[in-house]
């Protein structure tokens, strides 16, 4: 089946739209807007009728793997189960239908659901104020250190012009840190996979802005030092970033508030499951401690003495605001319906069987046959995800982490998230989530050991993986080389 | 046991003897006892879903909504009908659940879209580079700015006042951040003033920044001002409304480097202010220092025509600190919604739209100006949004017509203190003619009434 | 041209030319002149999308549905609560827009669902063979009373007052067209009279046809009613609600030879009464008996397992004149909304839904029956549903309950004269107890208001 | 990838079902039901979380092949684009979840609706009085032959027996006939593939309640004589009935009351386009003139003198009721929206385009390389459908009608209808419908073309196929012989 564009779909005269009646004069567009600000050539959008459009996308669809028909490991995504029940929310027309302009007075319901869900938040986080504006984890990073040089510019004193970084840092997190005009300084990972407190030590000093940092961090290891790190950070008065993206392992078991974080972002879209829509869209809500608060974005949802919910506009040292209107509304209505589907107890067991799952597929790889070829990076308990390194698969076998990763898409499986974290040689981050059945989790493991014993006998099949998918490998150095990134027309 | 795990109690144990440990608890053995919770959460027990779908239900049914009045509040989003075929995509899981394509092998139908997207950006602005979408577009004009910064260094940037409260807003908080400062370039007869804007422009310049139509609904002469700007060898962002350009010059042909905008109109619904997508396309030279993804065509070891993520040295996965921006989830659930919606609008339905909208709004403005009381704000051209003044309290005229069902618009003096008299009213293609008409009847009411109310006790009533 | 077709001009040229004739006029050349249309059809004109869909809201927003009130109404279909997991598949294109899987090769889901389902619903009524499903409840009874009348040919067939009053007619107006007569049997306390059944038995009885529980809510003695039936060689045929099926004996176990019913309960809409989706099941020996579609287990040439429509020997397009029924198109699409409910209720939830059910049904008979004015209208055991008489006119009670939001439930005299002083109360697992007492507290003003009204002008109230 | 039913996923103690708290007192079931009206063995449902109900019928979906996806031409189905509007507008609470016996004041609008719809059928067919309860086209037949009982039955007279119905009609007439207790008698089709008037006249008698006819006819042919065929049905004081299944052919260029037709149903799933839901819901309305009104079945929608709608019970000479409430109302809503949508124009435009693209499709297929092994059946202009015969195909190739339609399942296009209709020996029918493209066309000739290239070459490929299908032929036979038609659990 030959892969073609709506834009070569498209014939002369054919349509989709229909146009409401022109009910009100015909007014000449000479008249109504001048003709040099006028459009002199129309848009070359393609010309198709409604069941072609449905059937276009439709095809497309097909040749996307999706997390309602597999296991989808990404480690760091959290690619949990998106619950039906939320679309049906985020649709009703009050929902979907609200102004965001609407007058505070006529959307108290989306108010209270956001009151809401900030202090369902702040209790998960252990930090009591919350500001849900911004649209996505890195967007809260990029709040997280605006509001740190907030907080340090309204304090007076020398220049900060640092953040400190761990090397297995989350690829936003220095991306971020340069976007915020600060300089990245990156610190040494322990033996154990922890911050090497030795070396945060040493660059720890008055210049230094903030720590970032994410605990359970991205080799699946939660750092035990976290309260000697946090005293040495505000010992130089930097504050405590918390980057969210793991918090699907502690949720009710430990709160980055109480590790002595200043600031978290939490990842809507992960934690508290978003369909992730391709890439897209999700939410990036911050939880600040009280020195903090003083600088949140505005407006911020508050509730008055009535009991009324209110936007609050009126914040004289707010760092101002990240994006139009109040943030990812719909984003929120699914997050709030899942905390209130789980409750308090399930939201303690969703980060229970995360890690439960995790460790059992870890023991499941640790078995002869897999654990020569793919060891844990560290020999010990995971939190909800865990670190696999492809150098001996690749040394003995001749397979690259990439390869295996190919070769598990013939067997319908999303491969774990590649190369990441850097620190380690080929490695494989694999997040099972509790979502997951431990049937799923066997086949998975099973699926692993025959792509290796298959790689034993014969490399080549792996090394020339995939086969069943709609393309194989593509030129994706040619692609860079000679960018194609719009249709000529 | 939650409906959304699996793991019954034969599933735990035998899980747990697999891994070696007596209890779960056991797994969290790394975490300090002192900074274990020693309590539950203080969250609400878990509902059935029966429950929760009533309590959301409960809420959403306190707001008052596009559904429940007649609304013409624009301001930055719009009523836009959503046409049924989007949701009947979207909602696929196969475009709904995955996340970024990672692997493109499995992922051809979410990066074609991308390919798509990209092309209908591109023809919308006349710009050759388009990205797969940002996060909406006050923050989209944010990342224009520091596009600017890494092109040119250049320390000011000058916006125009009719560019939107929050797009503003936005840019100041991130080019503080990024390290660069904005001035504020004021407006005349409802449109950007060019005079103000030439005595602001210095070769320290790093960026002008537009907005099209602007923010008080009028039609920019972009080109003017655009000329005036590359005098300094700035480069001018421009935040474009989409539905618009299918009657108005694209910015790609003003001069324009960066054209921006809130992607919402385009088949995405108003859910309270998002999500949504921002667009964000650019002149070729830029295409190297592109926030976010962007789909480019290739081939497979067999020939085949693919698509892939490209121009990935940019991104943060790669480049980390050294990344043209932070963005790793963005919006491309919203801007496949955009580009159906493009698709089903079509290279006639784009322009008969626009066509549509400025009659209506021609037709809705002429009709408030004649009320009493009522008169424009501004004279200047525009598509789908104008302004007047009243010569009443806008906030309890406001009020009024909500009483009746009617939303009046948008309040101008919550943003522009010099408008406090001023109402911004939006025409969408869901507003008919009667609504037109049965907002200038309502607000000629309310005017009156207020007027009348206004005077002091005892004086008779004017005219 | 509408948006729903494809043909230019350019393309309706080429398309003449190619059959060759000039014009499409020519291709009804055999189509009399004198029968031609000569104008247009008298309808209005077509409208665009936003159009549509603005009319028929509106239309809907003079409904008053179970969105909208707190609602006791029952009697036959029931407003429960739809998870919303059955919209996300049977939304799905590949489930909603096929048709009957003609092609098994490439229809093996719907294939496979229609064999899950009829393994369902063969657990739910202890009977071996289930169809595919067929219209819905009533049409159901008729389309076993046609199974009756191919089994043993004989005339007469007896139904019990207390089978749903539109089965009953259904199965009469069937019945007069393949030519048996219906009887019906008596109600006592609330079920059917057995006294009454045997006197009527004989052996030129066809059916007995049953509903369990029956239309006041009671659960019948579905085996004791059985018995009678079977020493005349007459075939039961029982009406189930198939939610009670979850703690009620299954008819299968009680001598039914054909269990039918309303499945709407089972994950549908209530939709103002369609469509949802009849279950057929029947003992062994009437498996090519049996109306509608048939899924059976196979195997492919390859050995690999698969599904077929089978037994189609049965069926109106091999069998025409000799077909066990005319169905072609049932309900598939239903059908799998109920098995994927079911599957979501789970083995241990139709057992706890049925528990909630008569324990929240036996609460609220409790709280009515204290009231003043409100007497039971039979004692018989209940599980979702049971009836009560008022010391008042019925009709202008649940009107007066019907302007506080709350449905009061049935007025049994629409159908049964004995009960004009009757009301049918249905409680699904979406009434609380909030939800029952304020149902009590209204009812109780309500009656006494009503008998209040009711006593002769000048006369005191009666205490 | 093994195929698994939702029973053989099921583990013990998993569920995707949270009860509502039990808020009243917690009584003994004993107290409530006696022990020996209860169930003691639970059934065996499935026990499974709501992921892997989502993963399975996900998984199962993809097994399907659908009409948003490809070409569809299943003959005298009408499988035209169903709009996505209508989905959207059905799902509206007010009518989604508007009980059946809410009272008529309080239903207003659906009844305002059923009764719209009501008037635009009775004017599209040209008669005035409509039921729309049938629930599928099957139903309005059955409920058209009890009308003709109850007519004759009322006007008296010697009793009627037989009901006449051409050997070209749809296998759902003779079958409708035996269960509304009539004998079929066959009425031949002459060359032209019209009625054989002579034959009809030979056996229309005073026994004869009805002739059931199709036009045009399931051999794609409008029957010219149809004026004479009523004045022969009418002369012998039978009914003459209207199979609507292919009134997609004829809306707004004719009518069948124009006709002389007394009766006739609509398959709303057909020409007023539904979801076809892998095999229903439809519906069947029906449509009668002045003389049969009174028997229609009950309730009927009426409009009162003051403008409100109301059920109508009362109707002494009424055939009863076909079924529970009114009808299928969800599918009235999506034909409803269809009819607004295209109006009067629209639906002719309908027709002519699918009589267009019929005539075309059967232009391309008379090429040379196709018609000699695939003549038309009447070689002669047809209306929105057309029947090819596989004789030649058969004897000269070698391949059967069936191996050509699974031959076209590897080429992701749905076969036509096959073996029916049954005058016409290795038959193929073929509805293209108005919503495909002139490239879907070309396209399918192509392939059609291909393939019998290809058998040219090696009837093999053919006879053995498909081979990309989720499974390929499938044992029928031995289905039939030893049937297991559900899991044993």
């Amino acid at each position: 089946d030959a892969v073609t564009t709506i834009y070569e779909r498209s014939v002369t005269g054919r349509r989709a739209f229909a146009a409401p009646p022109l009910d009100v004069p015909e007014r000449p567009l000479d008249e109504l807007i001048p003709a040099h600000l006028r459009r002199t050539t129309p848009a070359a959008l393609p010309e198709v009728s409604e069941p072609e459009i449905v059937r276009h996308y439709n095809r497309l669809s097909k040749r996307n793997f999706d997390l309602d028909t597999g296991f989808y490991p990404l480690g760091s995504c959290t690619m949990k189960h998106n619950p039906k029940l939320h679309e049906r929310v985020a649709g009703l027309p009050g929902n979907a239908r609200l102004h965001p302009l609407q007058d505070p007075q006529r959307a108290q319901g989306a108010l209270e659901l956001m009151w809401n869900l900030q202090q369902s938040l702040g209790e998960i986080a252990g930090l009591p104020h919350v500001s849900l504006q911004p649209s996505a984890g890195s967007h809260g990073e990029l709040a997280g250190l605006l509001l740190t040089r907030a907080y340090h510019e309204d304090r007076g004193g020398p220049r900060r012009t640092k953040v400190l970084t761990p090397d297995t840092a989350h690829g936003t997190n220095p991306a971020t840190v340069t976007m915020a005009g600060y300089d990245v300084v990156k610190v040494g990972t322990n033996p154990d996979g922890g911050v090497d407190v030795d070396d945060l030590r040493s660059k720890a000093d008055e210049q230094v802005a903030c720590l970032m940092l994410t605990n359970p961090n991205t080799l699946g290891v939660f750092d035990a030092n976290i309260e000697e790190i946090a005293s040495i950070v505000h010992g130089v008065g930097a504050t405590l970033y918390y980057d969210g993206a793991n918090l699907n392992a502690i949720m009710g078991i430990t709160r980055p508030g109480d590790m002595g974080f200043d600031i978290v972002h939490f990842n809507l879209h992960k934690s508290f499951t978003q369909p992730h829509g391709g890439g897209g869209p999700g939410a990036g809500p911050i939880a600040v401690s009280e020195r903090i608060e003083p600088y949140l974005p505005k407006p911020q949802v508050v509730k008055r003495e009535d009991g009324a919910f209110d936007l609050d506009e009126d914040r004289s040292k707010s760092i101002g605001k990240l994006r139009g209107f109040q943030g990812n509304y719909g984003v929120f209505v699914r997050s709030y319906a899942y905390i209130r589907s789980l409750g308090s107890e399930g939201l303690r067991e969703a980060s229970e069987v995360a890690v439960l799952n995790a460790n059992y597929l870890l023991a499941l790889l640790r078995r002869e046959g897999v654990a020569e070829y793919l060891p844990a990076a560290f020999d010990r308990i995971c939190m909800h995800e865990f670190v696999l390194s492809g150098a001996p698969m690749k040394r003995d076998l001749g397979l690259r982490t990439l390869d295996l990763a190919k070769r598990l898409l013939d067997h319908g499986v999303h491969p774990p998230t590649v190369y990441f974290p850097l620190l380690v040689d080929e490695a494989l981050l694999l997040e099972p989530t509790e979502t997951e059945t431990k049937e799923t989790l066997d086949h998975f493991a099973a699926v692993i050991a025959e792509i290796l014993r298959e790689a034993k006998a014969d490399p080549e099949i792996a090394r020339n993986a995939p086969y069943t998918t709609p393309v194989r490998r593509l030129d994706e150095a040619g692609a860079a080389k000679n960018p194609v990134i719009r249709q000529p027309l | 046991m939650s409906t959304y795990t699996s793991a019954t109690d034969a599933d735990r144990r035998a899980m747990l003897d697999a891994i070696g440990v007596d209890s779960i608890d056991a797994l969290f053995a790394d975490i300090p006892a002192a900074l274990r919770l020693d309590r539950p959460l203080a969250l609400p027990a878990g509902m059935a879903e029966q429950e929760v779908y009533a309590h959301l239900r409960d809420l959403a049914a306190r707001n008052v909504s596009a559904e429940d009045e007649v609304s013409f509040l624009g301001a930055g989003m719009y009523d836009s009908y959503v046409p049924a075929l989007i949701d009947s995509i979207i909602l696929r899981s196969e475009f709904l659940t995955p996340y970024t394509p990672y692997q493109p092998e499995i992922s051809q139908g979410g990066l074609q879209v991308m390919f798509e997207y990209q092309t209908a950006i591109s023809e919308l602005t006349g710009l050759p580079v388009s990205n797969a979408s940002v996060y909406e577009g006050p923050s989209a004009v944010g990342a224009a700015g520091y596009l600017a910064k890494l092109a040119n260094g250049r320390p000011r940037v000058l916006a125009s006042r009719g560019v939107h409260p929050h797009s503003r807003a936005t840019l100041t908080t991130l080019a503080h951040g990024y390290g660069q400062t904005v001035e504020e370039v004021p407006l005349k007869d409802g449109v950007t003033d060019l005079d103000a804007l030439v005595a602001a422009l210095g070769d320290d310049v790093s960026a002008v920044v537009l907005q099209q139509p602007n923010f008080l609904g009028s039609v920019e002469d972009v080109a003017k001002l655009t000329a005036a700007a590359k005098e300094h060898g700035a480069l001018v962002i421009c935040a474009c409304d989409p539905v618009p350009l299918g009657i108005l010059q694209p910015p790609g042909e003003q001069g324009v480097d960066i054209a921006v905008g809130e992607g919402q109109t385009l088949g995405n619904r108003l859910d309270f202010g998002g999500p949504s997508f921002g667009f964000f396309a650019a002149s070729q030279e830029h295409i190297r220092r592109m926030p976010g993804r962007i789909a480019g065509e290739t081939t497979d070891v067999d020939g085949r025509r693919g698509f892939v993520l490209t121009l990935q040295t940019r991104e943060q996965h790669i480049r980390r600190e050294k990344a043209t921006s932070n963005i790793c989830t963005a919006q491309a659930l919203n801007a496949l919604a955009g580009v159906i919606y493009l698709s089903w609008l079509g290279r006639d339905g784009l322009v008969e739209l626009g066509e549509l909208l400025a009659r209506r709004t021609a037709y809705a403005r002429d009709r408030l100006a004649a009320l009493d009381g009522v008169t424009l704000l501004h004279e200047a051209p525009v598509v789908r949004e104008f302004a007047v003044r009243l010569d009443a309290d806008v906030a309890r005229v406001v009020e009024r017509l909500a009483g009746e069902g009617i939303n009046a618009g948008y309040r101008l003096g919550r943003d522009y203190p010099e408008f406090d008299d001023g109402l911004l009213v939006a025409i969408t293609e869901q507003r008919s003619r009667a609504d037109i008409d049965r907002l200038a009847e309502a607000l000629g009411r309310a005017v009156a009434a207020e007027r009348t109310a206004a005077v002091p006790a005892g004086a008779g009533a004017s005219s």
